[in-house]
């Protein structure tokens, strides 16, 4: 184990950050995908269930891609 | 309180842990399937009351927020809590555009922003001693 | 203990908390800008201290779980507590393959993993009051 975790340190030091904004990002297609295929609004569950990855995961993701808070205006209309 | 599952969080008062807090909420709230909405919603309104901790509660000052959040049903209650100054007059407080930061851009819209984002409102307060900000939520109200 | 930043988390000993601890506990580890693989590190750790207070300690009735992170420099230090059933022989629980639960698959090795994934690990525990596990990772070491 040791051994695969020092080769993978060492070749891929990708930041969770960039990671956690590479999830937002496809949750954000999976969810566009499922408005157009259902014409309502999906859930986390329905997303994440998708991507396979626990709901607080995409959640997760989704906070790092927040743009700052604008008034009266829902952040992903 | 009743509810099916509870978390309680403390952290101090650094406007780094703002977002921190909430995506803890966001987390925990995750467990009602929310709309990506929904959520924006609930993180909205815990940025707010956060920031209130932090800015007026605290005064910049290293304090800790409480945050509690319980789960009943489809139901989410936030009660965000500090133990910093306290609120004089909560009732002139809730007002929109009433602020005692005049320095700050969009001031005095921070509790408006959360009575419009949750469905449910209250704030207790005592001058000296702290106050606690609760929020009602109800997931899936609008679908 | 010193440190920079630090927050504690409590909740229910419910399977379905189990996601939700682990992802505040990688959200709180994300300031120190880890890669990935420490935050998948960080995150197996945690699951299997939580599992352990989740079967071992409450057996399945329902308690509370602590977490508290604290953040000093690059170093994380991680504890779970639960005021559960306790351990008698802690040096003994630890070693690699040790259970008291033989039916389940994998059985014996959440200590050994816990070992493996952190960078320190030590157990405190009193039979009939509790345990708490401190685990440590130092984020940027092997890189
Ligand atoms: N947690 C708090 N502790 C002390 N005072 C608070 C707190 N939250 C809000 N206030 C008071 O209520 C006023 C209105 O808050 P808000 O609507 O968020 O607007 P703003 O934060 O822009 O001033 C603040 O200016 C402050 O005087
Ligand atoms: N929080 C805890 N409370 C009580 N007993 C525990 C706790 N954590 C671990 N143990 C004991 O230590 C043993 C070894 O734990 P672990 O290495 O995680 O393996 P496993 O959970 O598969 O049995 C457990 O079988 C249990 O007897
Ligand atoms: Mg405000
Ligand atoms: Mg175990």
């Amino acid at each position: 184990i040791g051994e695969i975790r020092r080769y993978l340190r060492d070749n891929t030091p990708i930041r969770v950050s960039r990671s956690l904004r590479d999830i937002a990002y496809k949750a954000l297609q999976v969810r566009d995908k499922l408005v157009s295929e259902n014409s309502k609004e999906p859930t986390v569950g329905e997303i994440a269930k998708e991507l396979d990855l626990p709901s607080e995961e995409v959640v997760m993701a989704l906070d790092a891609i927040q743009e700052p808070v604008s008034l009266f205006e829902p952040i992903y209309h | 309180m009743e509810y099916n599952n509870m978390m309680e969080l403390k952290f101090l008062s650094k406007s780094q842990n703002e977002s921190f807090a909430r995506t803890v909420v966001a987390a925990f709230a995750a467990q009602l399937d929310p709309t990506i909405e929904e959520i924006a919603d609930i993180k909205t309104a815990v940025s707010e009351a956060v920031t209130n901790c932090i800015i007026h509660a605290y005064e910049n000052k290293i304090g800790i927020i409480t945050i509690r959040a319980f789960i009943l049903d489809n139901k989410i209650t936030i009660e965000v809590i500090d133990e910093g100054k306290g609120i004089e007059d909560v009732e002139k407080a809730m007002q929109p555009l009433f602020t005692t930061r005049l320095e700050e851009e969009r001031a005095g819209m921070g509790f408006t922003v959360m009575q419009t984002f949750m469905d449910e409102l209250e704030v207790e307060s005592t001058p000296g001693k702290g106050t606690l900000v609760r929020m009602t939520k109800y997931i899936g109200r609008n679908r």
